[in-house]
């Protein structure tokens, strides 16, 4: 079982690597931000798998801490594209 | 280990931290009070460590929590430390003394400039101290990385737009050199499971391990204080600071930084063959020593060409290398390479400060419009006079006395090839220093914007003093600068 | 070969190839994506090296603040729009750059392939020292921040707060005193006020529970505190909350709180046990706990602030 | 038995990983590959937690769990929405 | 080949790729990025050699793990000052330059 825990943790992986590509092909800063959105989820996802195939201790909280962290980029990248149009800065 | 009297290391970092607290916290006037106050306390203490170091003879230890390294960090003071500390326990007061005025905190309330400025120079007397008496390869970067967050915001202090370019190049090398240094010390642990100074000495062996770190480290520290090539950011930095805190960057802050190379190459590699190695950090010094005094000759400006001049100055510092190592002379080089470390760090600061006071009665420091400043200025012209006999190395003065010590280590070890900078550098320190003076005492009318403080000349006047003075050290000093220093292939002498 | 060496060697090419792009990326704005994800994947990797307690401090300072500090550094870069960037560095440059760094990159390959067979370590020595200064506590992380090598933490809050001051410095003269700029100055949308209603207390709860845990689990003052500061920062973003004043009797207190209380107790230690930063058999536990709770005060206090950047205006 | 639910659950989480990851390289532009992404985060970190559910050690561990995809869930669902009204408005 | 041995060529690899960027690339900023790179990756090395250290019932030795910690927050308020000098600069002269052709003016004195 554990394998096939692993296993489903580095398919993921390697599918949201392949989503990066969209980090390189752009061609607008809202579809890299998806790409990363994409690579948080499946970050999550691929370290609880991990976390319970390796019997990693206190992996559960850092699963948390991502989760918590995963908008917070996002929005600071939200922000940019509001702010850079129009509105005065 | 820990020896009676060693509770006295850790107060001499923690003054200055509880210092930077209560200034940050209360804000305001207190952070100038604060200061100023707590000077004396950080004089007594250095005086106190050096006394005790002298005392016993031997250094002077402390275990921080009771816990022996490697797992505790360990303070020791020995006689280069001790002596260190009472420097910079002399230098930083001055500095504070002379800068007063410029950073006065306007009545009821808190500037900017002020805030910084007071609690800025407390750090860096704090972090200085912690580089000074560190034995744990770690906490020398905590050390490193306070001195750089401290003194990164004194270069800009003034807000125009080229210190704030020098300033930013100067957090880059330094965050560089950090980092490197930081390198080394993960591959050290990774080697030795210890960061402990003594006892990473005891176990040093030549792998390749051991000297990709040393390289590391001292790549990282070469950046830090700014040897040739790695100079270019020093002298816009030091220029445009205000003179007090540039008599502190260039007479204490890249003296940190050269300091943990000594301890490095001295007392955790000195077991190892060090002598290729040590030969092209002598070459690189030399290069500085000619290269920055060439440099100096050409600058327009005062605070320049005293900032060119720590380019040189600090090559000298590099001689120490090749020749305390050498095993005929070392004690010689050893000795003379620390006079050259006190007897620059008194006449730098010393000539900063005039050359503050300079371009603040003047209202610039163009040295071509000199012309019969030292009639209306003598007392500044007259510390500039003797800083530059220091640099020059001419007697009497430390820089003389440095400089002596070094040529007869080249002749005690046959390495007469360093003999090429010391006296060809001197020379052109000369060079400089004549291009200040001949103007000033020369014919013309300078326009006196606003008269000199006597007190403040009065400040760098001690401090150049001080410098003299060293010509006069007594033999059994340079003994108490060898406390605690390990000879090469083990042993302490 | 392995399903786990297959999964360790695909997220390490995949490591080094996001940080190449972040390198080599023309647009700033895509470099600065690619260090988020890069954030995020090294958080993977400090996992599979066995370092939750890295993880968690790299994921949330590495990743997460230190990628809003860019962005929002971008962002404020891009509005000055006139700012001219020195010349493209020469062919000669790319050169002497690229062989320095294969040359130091393969001599630390070469080291980190040969390192002892026996690796030394403190692990024992640390499990020794476990119930004496170490006060019990089963998280050795946290024996080793607190306790073993105090002074190293203590001293880094002090490099905390002249990294608040040094950055406050850079303001304007006519500007001290007042409040940094807000994180965003335009009207927030619905959805982000609803989203950091509900991320900002669910993260507090959160960084207090990875504090709290930390003396016997992974987490710690460190990891807690820079979630809680992550979190200030998402209300600060949706405008639920703005910087205060830098010259605030309780922000100042606040940054200072951390390192203080260490420095008190650590003195204290001299009456208390023998040693200066030791600390008595009995009641070490709840000691330690007490420092770190005003240490997670300051570092969440700490880093929005330096996010935040100078006060603003005055000037201009 | 439940190794088999986990089997099952987790095979379709990664399942929606992947066509999100497709979906987000082949669609055609923005709007559409935000619809995909969605769906990725949301359903295949979903299915995973609840795969791995069973596998909790405490209900503690299974309530960390759950928390961590109703944050993925709430964090996803916000972001989706702004980059969404963002687009609308020709911010990009 | 072991997972820390492969941490630890990463590691290598990522001090290189900074260290490339951090001498080639004139941006500040992007200067800023290139050193978290190498940031990033001497912490990787701390990590090996805290994975190495497994003893004594320990998966890892905390000591390096401990100095990693303090290095990343050391690393951030260090990228935080440089960014608030970055922003000044560019406000100040409309110029981000670290070219020091670019700030001296022959001649130019005076405090």
């Amino acid at each position: 079982m554990d394998e096939f825990l692993l296993a489903a943790a580095g398919v993921i992986v390697l599918t949201v690597a392949v989503g990066l590509a969209r980090i390189l092909r752009g061609p607008d800063d809202v579809d890299r931000l998806m790409a990363v959105q994409l690579l948080g989820a499946g970050g999550i996802a691929a370290l609880l798998l991990t976390a319970y195939a390796t019997r990693v201790p206190g992996v559960d909280d850092v699963a948390l801490g991502l989760a918590l962290l995963a908008a917070f980029a996002a929005m600071a990248f939200l922000n940019h594209l509001d702010a850079s149009e129009g509105e005065s800065e | 280990m820990t020896a009676p009297g060693g509770e006295l290391l850790v107060f001499a970092v923690l003054t200055p931290v509880l210092g930077i607290l209560l200034s940050f916290a209360r804000g305001g006037r207190a952070a100038e009070a604060i200061t100023l106050a707590l000077a004396p306390v950080g004089l007594v203490l250095a005086g106190f460590v050096a006394w005790l170091v002298a005392w016993s003879g031997a250094p002077l230890v402390y275990e921080i929590g009771g816990l022996a390294p490697p797992l505790g960090i360990a303070l020791r003071a020995d006689g280069a430390s001790a002596t260190m500390m009472v420097v910079t326990a002399l230098i930083v007061p001055a500095a504070a003394f002379y800068a007063r005025e410029k950073f006065a905190t306007p009545q009821g309330g808190e500037s900017r400039s002020a805030l910084t400025f007071w609690i800025m120079l407390q750090a860096i007397w704090a972090a200085l101290n912690l580089v000074f008496l560190g034995s744990d390869l770690f906490n020398l970067y905590v050390a490193l990385e306070l001195l750089t967050f401290a003194a990164v915001p004194l270069v800009c202090i003034d807000g125009r737009p080229e210190t704030l370019a020098a300033a930013l190049r100067y957090l880059l090398f330094a965050l560089f050199g950090s980092i490197s240094y930081l390198l080394g010390v993960a591959l050290l642990y990774g080697g030795y499971g210890t960061l402990d100074i003594v006892l990473l000495g005891q176990k040093i062996e030549g792998t390749p391990l051991v000297w990709t770190a040393a390289a590391l480290m001292t790549a990282g520290l070469l950046a830090k204080t700014a040897l040739f090539p790695l100079h270019i950011w020093l002298p816009p930095a030091h220029a445009n600071a205000p003179a007090a805190a540039s008599a502190v960057l260039s007479g204490l802050v890249v003296k940190g930084s050269f300091f943990l190379a000594l301890r490095l190459w001295f007392y955790v590699l000195p077991g190892l063959p060090i002598a290729a190695p040590a030969a092209l950090l002598g070459a690189l010094g030399g290069c500085a020593a000619l290269f920055g005094s060439i440099l100096a000759l050409r600058q327009a400006r005062l605070k320049l060409l005293v900032a060119y001049s720590t380019v040189a100055q600090i090559g000298y510092l590099f001689l120490m290398f090749p020749l305390a190592a050498a095993p005929a002379g070392g004690a010689l080089g050893w000795s003379g390479g620390f006079m050259q470390v006190l007897a620059h760090a008194f006449a730098k600061a010393a000539m900063f400060l005039s050359a503050g006071v300079l371009a603040e009665a003047l209202g610039h420091d163009r040295i071509a419009q000199f012309g019969g400043a030292a009639r209306a200025l003598p007392l500044t012209f007259l510390t500039l006079g003797l800083g530059g006999l220091s640099l020059m190395g001419l007697p009497p003065s430390g820089g003389f006395e440095a400089k002596w010590f070094l040529l007869r280590a080249c002749a005690a070890s046959g390495q007469w090839i360093w003999a090429v900078p010391i006296l060809g550098g001197g020379l052109l320190a000369g060079g400089y220093v004549f291009r200040i003076l001949a103007p000033a005492l020369g014919d013309g009318e300078v326009k006196v914007k606003a008269s000199p403080r006597r007190s403040q000349e009065l400040v760098a006047l001690g401090l150049v003093v001080i410098a003299l003075a060293l010509a006069f050290a007594p033999e059994n000093f340079f003994e108490f600068i060898r406390i605690g220093r390990p000879l090469a292939g083990g042993g302490a002498s | 070969m392995s399903v786990l060496a297959a999964l360790d060697l695909g997220l390490a090419l995949l490591v080094v190839g996001v940080a190449a792009w972040t390198v080599s990326a023309r647009n700033l704005f895509a470099a600065v994506v690619g260090y988020v994800a890069y954030g995020l994947l090294l958080a993977l990797v400090w996992v599979r090296l066995y370092a939750p307690d890295v993880a968690l401090t790299e994921a949330a300072v590495g990743g997460g603040v230190t990628g809003v500090l860019l962005v929002t550094a971008g962002k404020r870069l891009d509005a000055l729009a006139s700012a001219e960037i020195g010349a493209p560095p020469g062919r000669g440059l790319k050169i002497f750059a690229g062989a320095l760094a294969a040359l130091v990159a393969g001599a630390l390959a070469w080291v980190v392939l040969t390192l002892p067979s026996t690796p030394p370590s403190l692990a024992p020595a640390a499990a020794e020292a476990a119930s004496g200064p170490g006060a019990g506590l089963g998280n050795p992380i946290t024996a080793v921040l607190i306790s073993y090598r105090s002074f190293d933490t203590m001293l880094e809050k002090v490099v905390l707060i002249l990294a608040v001051l040094g950055v406050w410095s850079v303001g304007a003269d006519a500007a001290w005193g007042r409040a940094p700029a807000p994180l965003r100055k335009p009207e927030p949308d619905g959805a982000m006020i609803l989203l950091a209603q509900v991320l900002a207390p669910v993260g507090l709860l959160i960084g207090l529970h990875i504090f709290w845990v930390g003396a016997d689990a992974p987490g710690g003052a460190f990891q807690g505190g820079a979630l809680l500061a992550a979190m200030g920062m998402v209300a600060m973003m949706a405008r639920l909350m703005a910087p205060p004043r830098i010259d605030s009797r309780k922000l100042r207190l606040a940054l200072v709180a951390g390192p203080a209380v260490f420095l008190v107790v650590g003195v204290a230690g001299l009456m208390l046990a023998g040693h200066l930063f030791a600390y008595p058999q009995n009641f070490a536990k709840p000691l330690i706990l007490f420092i770190e709770a005003f240490m997670v005060v300051s570092i969440a206090v700490a880093l929005p602030m330096l996010v935040s950047g100078p006060p603003d205006g005055g000037a201009k | 038995m439940s190794d088999l639910f986990s089997l099952v659950a987790i095979c379709a989480g990664v399942f929606f990983f992947f066509a999100g990851t497709v979906g987000l390289l082949r669609f055609p532009d923005s709007l559409t590959r935000l619809h995909a992404l969605s769906k990725a985060d949301n359903l295949g970190l979903g299915l995973v937690v609840l795969g791995l559910i069973p596998r909790a050690d405490t209900p503690l561990a299974a309530l960390k769990l759950v928390v961590v995809w109703a944050l993925a869930l709430v964090s996803g669902a916000s972001t989706a929405q702004l980059i969404g009204r963002a687009l609308r408005r020709g911010r990009k | 080949m072991t997972p820390s041995v492969l941490a630890g060529l990463v590691g290598a690899a990522l001090v290189g790729l900074g260290l490339y960027g951090l001498i080639s690339n004139p941006h500040p900023l992007r200067k800023l990025l290139a050193f978290n790179l190498v940031g990033s990756g001497v912490f990787l090395v701390f990590g090996i050699v805290a994975r190495r250290g497994a003893a004594a019932g320990f998966a890892f030795d905390p000591v390096p793990q401990a100095m990693v910690i303090t290095g990343i927050v050391v690393a951030f308020a260090a990228s935080a000052l440089a960014v608030a000098l970055i922003l000044r600069l560019a406000a100040a002269s409309g110029k981000v330059t670290l070219d020091p052709r670019a700030w001296t003016k022959p001649g130019e004195g005076g405090q």
